[in-house]
């Protein structure tokens, strides 16, 4: 470090109190002047054990648990769960209830990815694109509070079924929607997105090369911000992802190299409009049912273990459940994709400035919830 | 690849170092002892037609009599995944690091020490990672009791 | 200061003052008078931008205080500003903290002595008005630094920094573009420099040549930079630095650092209006001037503010590296090219 | 050198560009309401505040068992030989008094997991949202609050302190 760096190193500790380390994250910087040596994330300060409290609960109790993790993509964490609990009960769903729940996560998936590029908009220090990801944030969160009840933390995905049927008109306001909203990601793109400032501060800062990527176990929108092709969804469907028509975007490297905060950035923005596709052919999926039909009378598993993953908005969320029979899980493990991406920060921070290192943390789209669980 | 196939070239590989195999199982696994798991984890990781190269999961748990750190293993390029099982005693557990092979690993290995007391050899960082660094004891255990007062503050 | 003074004269037994009051009395409430105008101003532009952001975020911002579209909002946040306690924390350097936010603002105040809001200057014409206004533009960098280094906090030394090297390196830019209407005129008195724009908007230095016309977008981006906003925030990015500089300040001392960000963009806006935009001359040619002079000129000042805002809350912020490669491979240059064709159009 | 030029050009293009959407902006109207004096209508399946019917609560102590955060607590005694049969609303025989049934809202999750597993629907959640305190036991929520008239186990006095 010595060799490399001239001049004294300063620790900067940024956080746990900062603006932009979209919560309670510490990072240890050793910095040379405006250059980062060394960028050492501390985490832990929202850790509350829920793998310990789950143990105590019930597995449906376990669901308002599971959603508080990544409270910006609830939906996504309970149908994982919901998912694998499903698979060890080996309880089948109806159409109805499986078309529901894409058109969900897929709603939710865009209501996160609105987050993730409002608040890096934030960072980059545009204030514009947050308001307006939200403005259209909002009226996602209305489908959900309607149907729900919740618009934040929803228990919405039961083992075996849904809490709620959809209200009426509920196809057509959302079809509505998604008409609505497409020309507002050009909309975005033109602000942000597009914007030359924006791209020189991204685009050749944060680079996760594939190999990378791979051994330090990042997946989802930033693996594939390293030009990797893969997606849960496509490679190992679940909940009949295979029916869908959409595709798996990867970042191309328009700007600089494969993998740059900026390639991760617009995965996400890509993404949200296959969404938008899932979401159309979904509902014209959707046929008549009862979404409380499989819902067992008492949840009580048999022995086993089980491992499901599904792609959440932030990567890939396994669940490592252990179950011995008794109405509560014996052990649940959560591989959490931020926690993993946050693992590779290190690697992708080294002689970057400080500025970058707010790009690099915002293009990672990190909940702490999640990480530290 | 299917697991089977992958229990049948782990138990000609390693023989007895694999202790039990379940290929069959809702989670397909395999026991393997605890000193051979750097072998194992460096085979799968280079053999062309394994190439486990993502390490999804690296967690443990407390069986009561035992602990168990669980690997799971996916292969970006076959796209198949297995499981393996390292069973420690509960006192004084430890067990070789994967760090050299899976960057991740590093985090997962600190997170599990964290939370059960399982010391990994050669691992370059070992601190508590989500606890504070002077917390007592491994939540995750089963025989664990929270305490009641922490730095003078009420848990 | 000479109409001041003459009202004074009205008040009676004001001229059986000894001569020394009678010298100092005018200076005093002259300073008053415009302090006074100047914090009326600034709170307007607070309120300004916060409507602009709001509008453009599909929000509607203040509403509540003082009835209409929240005007009172801003008077109301400055009075709690000033009623806020006043911290100064353990380990700062306390002098050198407390001076700090006054320096700044004395850079922007006393820079306005020589700006022609009407026919005559506010207080003086000095010959060499606009290099006066220049080298007060660097105070400000001089109390910024002592905010940094005194608070003793990591972020503000980073803010501090970074504001020196960025006012340091925008201002060589800003100040070249200037040069390029101080040839065409000959002189460096901002009166002078407005008198040679007067009869309509043909004559403005802004349309009068194409290279006045580029100089005055240099100039624009440049005093963008001298006055910290964005796209060139870096000394108070929000988002890395948490506050830059004024991190560690609070209530009334922050106040007058925000009196001074606003005091510093009016007084950029308006050398800009001096120099390119006729500074109190009419727009329409014609021998009338239908509006008042100092209102025309607070309008068009106001006019580049509103477009500082707007660019504000629609591009993001560079880096530092960028902003330093902006300043000295991009617009040094243009600049350079500017004076040497705005030369060769004085003498041609 | 072609490079440079076409630095600035596309920054400058770019920049306009964003400038010119934000523009429009100004002309659309505003998404947001005016709090305090414009509210929103929540939707009836909204889940804020819990209320217990307690004249239809057949103190089955489900909804204790089934919340995630222990937030219920509710203590019955069965009714004397000699009372009255009561009936909840749809027709449910309550064999049993709930004499303290308290939900601290501070520690609910909204999870509404208490309000399926109701047997009689007298467990429901409200829209009301608004419902802010000062001291945070006054989260605490006494549906019932009578002496148990067996008088075995003494009334617990924590419970009635607000």
């Amino acid at each position: 470090m010595e060799a490399e760096y001239s001049g004294e190193i300063m620790t900067l500790s940024m956080g746990p109190q900062h603006p932009s380390t979209h919560g309670v994250l510490r990072l240890e910087l050793k910095t040379d002047g405006e250059i980062v040596a060394d960028a050492i994330p501390h985490i832990g300060y929202l850790h509350r054990c829920f793998e310990k409290h789950a143990e105590n609960v019930e597995y449906p109790g376990v669901v308002p648990f599971v959603d508080r993790m990544d409270y910006c993509a609830a939906m996504n964490m309970e149908l994982g769960y919901v998912l694998a609990i499903e698979k060890l009960l080996g309880i089948q769903i109806n159409n109805r209830v499986r078309c529901l729940r894409i058109i969900m996560a897929e709603l939710d998936r865009i209501a996160s990815h609105l987050i993730a590029a409002g608040t890096y908009g934030n960072d980059i220090g545009s204030f514009t694109p947050f308001m307006w990801c939200f403005r259209d944030r909002e009226t996602i969160l209305d489908f959900f509070e309607e149907t729900c009840g919740a618009r934040l933390l929803y228990n919405y995905n039961w083992v075996g079924g849904l809490m709620h049927d959809v209200k009426p008109g509920f196809e057509k306001r959302v079809i509505e929607f998604v008409d609505y909203f497409e020309p507002q990601v050009d909309n975005l793109n033109k602000l942000l997105s597009d914007n030359y400032i924006f791209i020189r501060r991204t685009a050749n800062v944060g680079i996760l090369t594939p190999e990378t990527a791979i051994s330090y176990g990042v997946t989802g929108p930033n693996l594939r911000g390293s030009g990797v092709q893969f997606d849960v969804r496509r490679n190992e469907a679940y909940l009949g992802y295979e029916e869908f028509e959409f595709d798996v975007p990867v970042g191309k490297g328009e700007y600089g190299p494969v993998g740059s905060c900026w390639d991760r950035y617009m995965v996400r923005i890509r993404e949200v409009r296959e969404s938008c596709k899932i979401i159309r052919q979904a509902v014209a999926k959707l046929t008549p049912g009862d979404v409380h039909e499989s819902i067992p009378k008492r949840v009580k598993p048999p022995a086993g273990e089980i491992y499901m993953r599904t792609e959440c908005p932030r990567g890939e969320l396994g669940y490592y459940i252990v179950s011995d029979g008794s109405t509560k899980p014996y052990r649940i493990k959560v591989k959490s994709p931020c926690f993993t991406v946050m693992s590779a920060f290190r690697e992708a921070s080294k002689g970057t400035m400080i500025a970058d290192i707010i790009a690099i943390l915002g293009s990672f789209d990190i909940v702490l919830g999640e990480i530290d669980r | 690849m299917k697991p089977q196939e992958i229990s049948v070239i782990l138990t000609e590989k390693f023989g007895a170092r694999i202790l039990e195999s379940q290929p069959e199982a809702m989670n397909p696994w395999s026991a393997v002892e605890a000193t051979a798991i750097l072998d194992v984890c460096r085979f799968m990781r280079t053999e062309d037609s394994l190439c486990m190269d993502h390490l999804e999961l690296l967690g443990g748990v407390d069986y009561k009599d035992r602990i168990e750190i669980v690997y799971i293993l996916y292969s970006m390029k076959h796209y198949h995944r297995y499981t393996m099982k390292c069973r420690l005693p509960r006192e004084n557990p430890s067990i070789p690091s994967v760090e050299s092979i899976w960057g991740v690993a590093n985090w997962h290995e600190r997170e599990a020490f964290d939370m059960f007391g399982v010391v990994f050899e050669g691992h370059s960082d070992l601190r508590r990672i989500l606890c504070p660094d002077d917390w007592e004891g491994y939540p995750l255990r089963k025989d664990y009791r929270p305490p009641k007062i922490y730095r003078g503050m009420p848990v | 200061m000479e109409s001041i003074a003459w009202l004074l004269h009205l008040i009676p037994k004001y001229d059986t003052l000894p001569e020394l009051w009678r010298a100092l009395i005018p200076i005093v409430v002259s300073c008053v008078l415009f302090f006074a105008l100047l914090c009326l101003i600034v709170l307007f532009l607070v309120w300004l931008e916060r409507k602009i952001s709001a509008h453009i975020q599909d929000r509607l911002g203040p509403m509540y205080v003082g009835g209409w579209h929240g005007w009172a909002q801003t008077i109301a946040d400055s009075l709690k500003l000033l009623l806020k306690e006043d911290i100064v924390p353990d380990s700062t350097d306390k002098l050198l903290f407390k001076m700090a936010p006054f320096i700044v603002f004395l850079g922007a105040f006393a820079a306005y002595v020589v700006v022609p809001f009407g026919i005559s200057s506010f207080v003086t014409d000095l010959n060499i008005g606009i290099l006066y206004v220049v080298a007060l533009g660097s105070l400000s960098v001089i109390g910024i630094i002592m905010a940094g280094w005194a608070s003793n906090n990591k972020y503000s030394l980073y803010g501090g920094m970074r504001a020196a090297a960025q006012i340091i390196s925008y201002e060589i830019p800003a100040a070249i573009a200037l040069m390029t209407v101080i040839i065409q005129v000959g002189s460096l008195s901002m009166v002078d420099i407005v008198n040679a724009q007067k009869g309509g908007i043909h004559h403005w230095f802004l349309f009068r040549n194409p290279f006045t016309f580029l100089a005055f977008f240099i100039y624009f981006i440049a005093s963008l930079a001298e006055v910290n906003r964005t796209p060139f925030d870096i000394p108070e990015a929000e988002s890395e630095l948490v506050a830059g500089f004024h991190t560690e300040y609070s209530g009334m001392r922050f106040a007058f650092f925000f009196l001074a960000e606003y005091a510093n963009m009016l007084l950029v806006t308006s050398v800009a209006t001096t120099l390119f935009l006729g500074g109190w001359t009419q727009i329409l040619p014609g021998p009338t001037q239908i509006i008042p002079g100092p209102i025309l000129f607070f309008l068009k000042a106001f006019a580049i503010i509103f477009v500082q805002m707007w660019l504000r809350w629609s591009v993001p912020r560079l880096r530092v590296d960028q902003l330093m490669y902006l300043s000295w491979k991009v617009l040094l240059p243009i600049s350079f090219v500017l004076v040497l064709g705005a030369g060769w159009m004085a003498v041609r | 050198m072609l490079r440079y030029f076409k630095d600035i050009g596309l920054g400058i293009v770019t920049v306009l560009n964003s400038m010119w959407v934000a523009c429009r902006h100004f002309f659309t109207p505003a998404v947001t309401i005016q709090y305090p004096t414009e509210k929103w209508t929540m939707p009836e399946r909204a889940r804020a505040r819990l209320f217990n019917k307690i004249e239809d609560c057949i103190g089955c102590s489900q909804c204790a068992r089934v919340c995630p955060t222990r937030c219920i607590t509710l203590k019955t005694e069965k009714r004397g030989k000699d009372e009255p049969e009561h009936f909840a609303s749809d027709g449910t025989p309550i064999k049993l008094r709930t004499y303290l049934y308290d939900i601290d809202m501070a520690l609910c999750c909204y999870c509404a997991l208490c309000t399926f597993t109701c047997p009689t629907h007298c467990l429901q959640m409200t829209p009301a949202y608004e419902y802010s305190v000062y001291d945070l036991r006054d989260h605490i929520y006494h549906f019932a609050n009578e002496k148990p008239v067996t008088s075995s186990p003494p009334a617990e006095p924590t419970a009635a302190t607000s």
